[in-house]
């Protein structure tokens, strides 16, 4: 139940997209996909580009359909109900930031390729710890390392950083530019992930298609490419919500299910408030995140509340359903790393927090929108 | 994705606006003095604002026009409300939110024509008498009992945790007709008025200084005509009457936090960059969030209440964020204060104005009020999610 | 239950300070004494006076009972139990800081006139806002105003400060010399207090007896002093948890004891853990409390935790009781406030934590003599 | 107030590290990388380290010298078990502090003598059979049968979660003898060889990466010589060794606080003064209190036992702790560390490395292993607090 109501065709995209991978996605999948070399099939990949998965909200002229941010959302939240991994949702971010920030037809040749099937990824780092500086040949970045998914899967990598000099910079180079830069590292969850070590790194003046953007339009292109992680953390706490409510009519202690213990019963309450509250946030700054809304407040709440939201419930899961939730043979298992790992992937907690007190309640913003 | 917010209700909000910036301020300040001392009963500066936004028209948003009303939908009226709160100022509270609404659903056309049109004029206050000592959240035990003689009944017992009882003019009174063993299957509804004899009330300060009532009633005589529904079914208009009830969660949350936040700026934390600045904006942003979710779960009751559907589980959810989150802001904003925070409010000297320490001893009731919060997550593992009872 | 067995002397203290204060403490007492001017009863001061209490600790030198920190400690936990207010508590942390700073018999009239039943009180910002700094005719003080309990009704006020040029003071003066620096407030529990505003004042010379005290010691002097706040906070949380019990067993809904909802009984196993967890360390805590034992770290923990658990319990415990809990016709209502006041008087929450990192994590104090 | 801990306890740790030192380094060092890959069953290097152990007369610090142990007290012993803890090595587990002591207390005297001098050696590693498919918390629900033929037992049916039975060399089974109806009064409980003919081990893996297995029991015949107590009374025996168990909880939380700490220093926040450092110190404050107080929690447990009571709701707050203050740890942990911390264990670029990741994923077993918590605060307000059932 939501404060916000689906259009039909929002609700043919949500359909569509959980009949798709209801059709192949169960745990013995998900964990064959986790021990395969590549992580996903390339066969499924071809069916998603053939759906429109990754280009759903991109303009008509570069081939996309013309759809919205609230439509790319509701395939990611299909996606994370069932803790399918595939580069999608790196995709669908790169060219929601490329889509944003693009004066005129700046990006359209990337965009076009994503329309075509190509994988793309983001290297955005959330706690801003990767810097440009502006040398002769292009920009010299500096930093420690980042963590990025699908990298060494993905054709082209879109870079969205700050300068020393003002403003941010956009870029896209191809994944080969990166060599012994980019290493493999295993992932808690079944995403895979590369450290990338930028520092001391030159991108080339070519590579750097976005030089005057503003500290302002990069957070809220970013914000609304998170949105669609929140958007997928949500259907991951949706997912888990639901089988915690099945298991506990279904499994019998002492005589009666669990859910007519009270602990169980206020267990499970707990995580239907949680589950809604990340929900409602979520589709609220959806809702809101109109291209050039400058929504930045209310998204980024969106994402820390849909993080906060699945850890608690995963936590909680695990404990309604005791052992059987632990064991590899329980999707239960996959749903509890990826709540952490995309968790995680919005950087530090303690910094999120204060950003959003920024935006919040120093200036406001949401209330603005809001009537409160 | 469509929310229920519309540009024909951002227009209604923009007039509600314009008009409350134009009242009398001194009425306007007198009534908020007095709501934030004690936002649960409407007392002298109260029932003058009330009657004056009845004067002029804008008691009763969502009431049909036939009884007066504006006949706007659930939407406007909880636009209403909230603008009302967020303002400190008495939006009608019960009488106007739950009896004229449960009123109009189970009352005779004799009882409408009777309260309705003076409920919307401001002239009513109701109390609510469920609550006995042996029957607090198991209200279907209550003890009071109602024997009918004649054309009356005659009703003895007593009624705890009667908010405003001693400002109020008339009772909304649940009693038993039946056995005490039909539980609530025995139960029926009165109105009396407050000053009928033999109904003594007594007063019950809290700790966080709202006042609350006993109230004795000794042979007090109550025309059949005041009973609400059929004899021995009232629990239906008090189901509905506490479905009303519920969805009074307003947001008081926000408006705590930026007590805090007018504290932090005065010290210069807001915005500043200290060890105890960074402590309060972490803690302050996560508070924030939860107060965007609040609202949220608010306007989904609101949308549903506007599709003619009645949130049950989804109110519960509402009233344990927003009592939780409250008192989380006044405990957590007194740590970051400090030392300080423990001068009571009523002192200039008390921080963020007194009102965390104020909302923090008043916050019990935030929790337990209209239904424990265990009982609100058994209803929520109940109607929400078909656990078995 | 504890992990530490009491002494049979201790015993001894500990039930007669219980039976003293239950032949007159109930909730109406303590709400007159609440109405009252002064706030305590002089006779019952005198009486507390000639038990000995307020220098049960005290060497024998100055007239004490040559006794431990435990004995005090075990005297305020049961003042904390009753939810009694009275200058006891700030007299005894007056004179264990002036015990453990003297340097031979520096402080001996104090200690000799609490002996003799002065009311002394303790100033001693615990966020160490204000500064004191050398001028020609003593100590000039800077600072935000701080609160202080008691200090209208105190013979003697102490104060530790730390200076600007090296070390800590240690400082006597009568309670008279504040005038106008010291505004009675209310406070949000029982106990009396005032706000007094230092800034600009000079402690003249004659007041300031201590000058060269170690970071250190000053530092342990008040954790020593804060251990029999912490006790109290200790005792409050014990009275609580046992009411709860109790209510849980006599309060019947739906035709049976509160006792038996699986909500409730998990509530009541929560307070005991927080009283439980509270009680455990500042036993500990007490127990390597010896004098110049520097056993700061967990004199802290102790506080941190204590304050911590009341307010734990007392939040639950209103949840527990319902309506009757949170009317001033119960002493629950006095358990609440204290809680809160008692906790706010160790100062900010971040900063005390912090504090607890650096000697804990940090210099890992805890771990020397935990065997840990 | 006096603390368990005298000169005594201090001058036996003194010379229990000592001993500890003094070992062959690559023995130590394998057998700790064993063990923290897993800590629940010792495998190549740990029953290596544990023989030695015995061979040196450190294993049984509070067996009777009469079952060729040291003769200590539970004090000791505990200081035994948190010391090698600390240095992340096995204390000897189930076998020698669980399933060791209840045969002392329930065992014949011919299976004392077969057991306890081979348990005493390291020879023997015990897996537990209680838990099946549909018999968790409700263990008195089990369906794994043993019927009497002749001399023996033949038994049949599934157990599950049997840590350790891929390495076990015994198997301490509890099976129904009686009717299905009689629940815990028709259980009885056998000690079976691992290999013996009809049982088949199946590993199940958890999400940590610990192994734990299914136990098949087809045809498997017992010699009613290996039943431990009398027929269909094998409860007691298992509330024995539950009881043993649940003390089992050391000083994890401190050891996993200090793998946050490494990464913290590494990083400049254990000191520093930034946003970041700040709010790293005010949380592992918090942690580092948490911290001290479980280590009470099992100092109590300890005196308890070494006082010759029986710890019931004081080990149920001590388990409570321990294994939500863990997972607290590892989880809050993760969120200072960030974007980095999503690299998985194993990685030579995990942070903390990688164990707060792994803790994290091996943390559910902690909140429901050994009785799930909401079992254990059932238990407190029970025997704690005299709530009725």
């Amino acid at each position: 139940m939501t404060a916000f109501t689906l259009s039909e065709e929002e609700t043919q995209v949500q359909a569509t997209a959980r009949a798709f991978l209801r059709d192949f996605v169960d745990n013995t999948y998900l964990n064959e996909q986790e021990e395969s070399p590549t992580g996903f099939e390339a066969s499924r990949w071809g069916r998603m580009r053939d759906l429109g998965w990754s280009s759903v909200h991109l303009p008509a002229r570069v081939g996309g359909a013309d759809g919205t941010l609230v439509d790319a959302a509701l395939i990611t939240r299909e996606c994370g109900r069932a803790a399918y991994a595939s580069p999608l949702l790196q995709t669908l971010r790169s060219a929601t930031v490329l889509d944003a920030i693009a004066a005129d037809k700046t990006y359209d040749d990337v965009l076009a390729g994503i329309v075509g099937g190509a994988i793309a990824t983001l290297v955005a780092p959330p706690d801003r710890t990767v810097m440009a500086e502006s040398v002769a040949d292009g920009f010299a970045l500096s930093g420690p390392p980042v963590v990025v998914e699908w990298l060494a899967q993905a054709e082209w990598v879109v870079l969205v950083l700050p300068t020393v000099e003002r403003g941010w910079l956009g870029a896209v180079v191809t994944a080969d530019s990166f060599g012994e830069r980019a290493v493999d590292v295993p992932s808690i969850d079944n995403e895979r992930m590369v450290r990338l070590d930028l520092d001391g790194m030159v991108l080339p003046s070519e590579a750097v298609r976005t030089t005057d953007l503003s500290a302002e339009d990069a957070a809220y292109a970013l914000a609304r490419a998170d949105l669609l992680r929140a958007s997928a953390m949500v259907g991951g706490a949706q997912d888990v919500v639901e089988r915690s409510a099945t298991y506990a009519l279904e499994r019998h202690q002492f005589g009666q299910p669990l859910g007519k213990f009270q602990a169980v019963r206020h267990h499970l309450a707990r995580m239907v408030i949680a589950a809604d509250g990340a929900q409602l946030l979520c589709d609220d700054a959806l809702n809101r995140a109109l291209p050039g809304a400058q929504e930045t407040a209310v998204a980024r709440a969106a994402l820390f509340a849909a993080g906060r939201s699945y850890m608690d419930v995963v936590l909680t899961a695990a404990q309604v359903h005791g052992g059987v939730g632990t064991t590899v043979e329980h999707v239960l298992h996959h749903h509890f790393r990826r709540a952490k790992a995309m968790q995680l992937r919005s950087g530090r907690r303690s910094s999120r927090l204060r950003e959003l007190h920024q935006g919040l309640v120093v200036r406001r913003e949401a209330v603005e929108g809001s009537l409160w | 994705m469509k929310t229920v917010l519309g540009p024909d209700q951002r227009s209604f909000l923009a007039e509600l606006r314009s008009y409350l910036d134009g009242l009398d301020p001194e009425l306007v300040e007198s009534t908020r003095a007095e709501n934030i001392a004690d936002p649960m009963q409407p007392r002298e500066h109260g029932r003058r604002f009330l009657r004056q936004l009845a004067a002029d028209g804008w008691l009763g948003v969502s009431w049909p026009t036939e009884y007066g009303g504006q006949g706007r939908t659930e939407i406007e009226h909880w636009l209403f409300a909230e603008e009302l709160y967020s303002r400190r100022l008495p939006n009608g509270l019960l009488t106007l939110n739950v009896i004229g609404p449960t009123l109009m659903l189970t009352g005779t056309e004799e009882q409408k024509a009777d309260y309705l049109p003076r409920i919307i004029n401001g002239e009513l206050v109701f109390a609510i008498g469920y609550s006995e000592p042996d029957a607090g959240s198991d209200l279907a035990s209550l003890r009071t009992r109602a024997v009918r003689d004649g054309d009356e009944y005659v009703v003895n017992g007593q009624k705890l945790w009667t908010t405003g009882g001693h400002v109020a003019t008339h009772y909304w009174l649940a009693a038993r007709t039946g056995k005490q063993e039909d539980r609530h299957r025995g139960v029926s509804l009165f109105i009396v008025p407050m000053d009928a004899p033999g109904i003594t009330v007594t007063p019950i300060v809290t700790q966080g200084g709202e006042r609350t009532t006993s109230v004795y009633l000794d042979d007090v005589r109550i025309p059949a005509s005041q009973r609400i529904g059929e004899e021995n079914e009232g629990w239906a208009a008090i189901v509905c009457a506490l479905n009303f009830e519920r969805m009074f969660f307003h947001n008081e949350p926000r408006w705590e936090l930026e007590q805090l936040a007018d504290w932090a700026r005065e010290q210069g934390l807001l915005e500043g960059e200290s060890a105890d600045a960074y402590a309060l904006q972490e803690r302050m942003g996560e508070h924030a969030v939860d107060v965007e979710i609040c609202r949220l779960f608010a306007l989904r009751g609101a949308s549903m209440l506007a599709d003619g559907k009645v949130p049950v589980a989804e109110a519960s959810a509402n009233k344990i964020w927003w009592g939780e989150l409250r008192q989380r802001i006044c405990n957590t904003g007194l740590d970051l204060i400090g030392e300080e925070g423990a001068i009571a409010h009523g002192s200039p000297y008390a921080p963020a104005h007194g009102h965390l320490e104020h909302g923090l001893q008043s916050s019990p009731v935030w929790r337990f009020g209209g239904g424990t919060n265990e009982i609100q997550l058994d209803m929520i593992a109940n109607q929400g999610l078909g656990m078995p009872r």
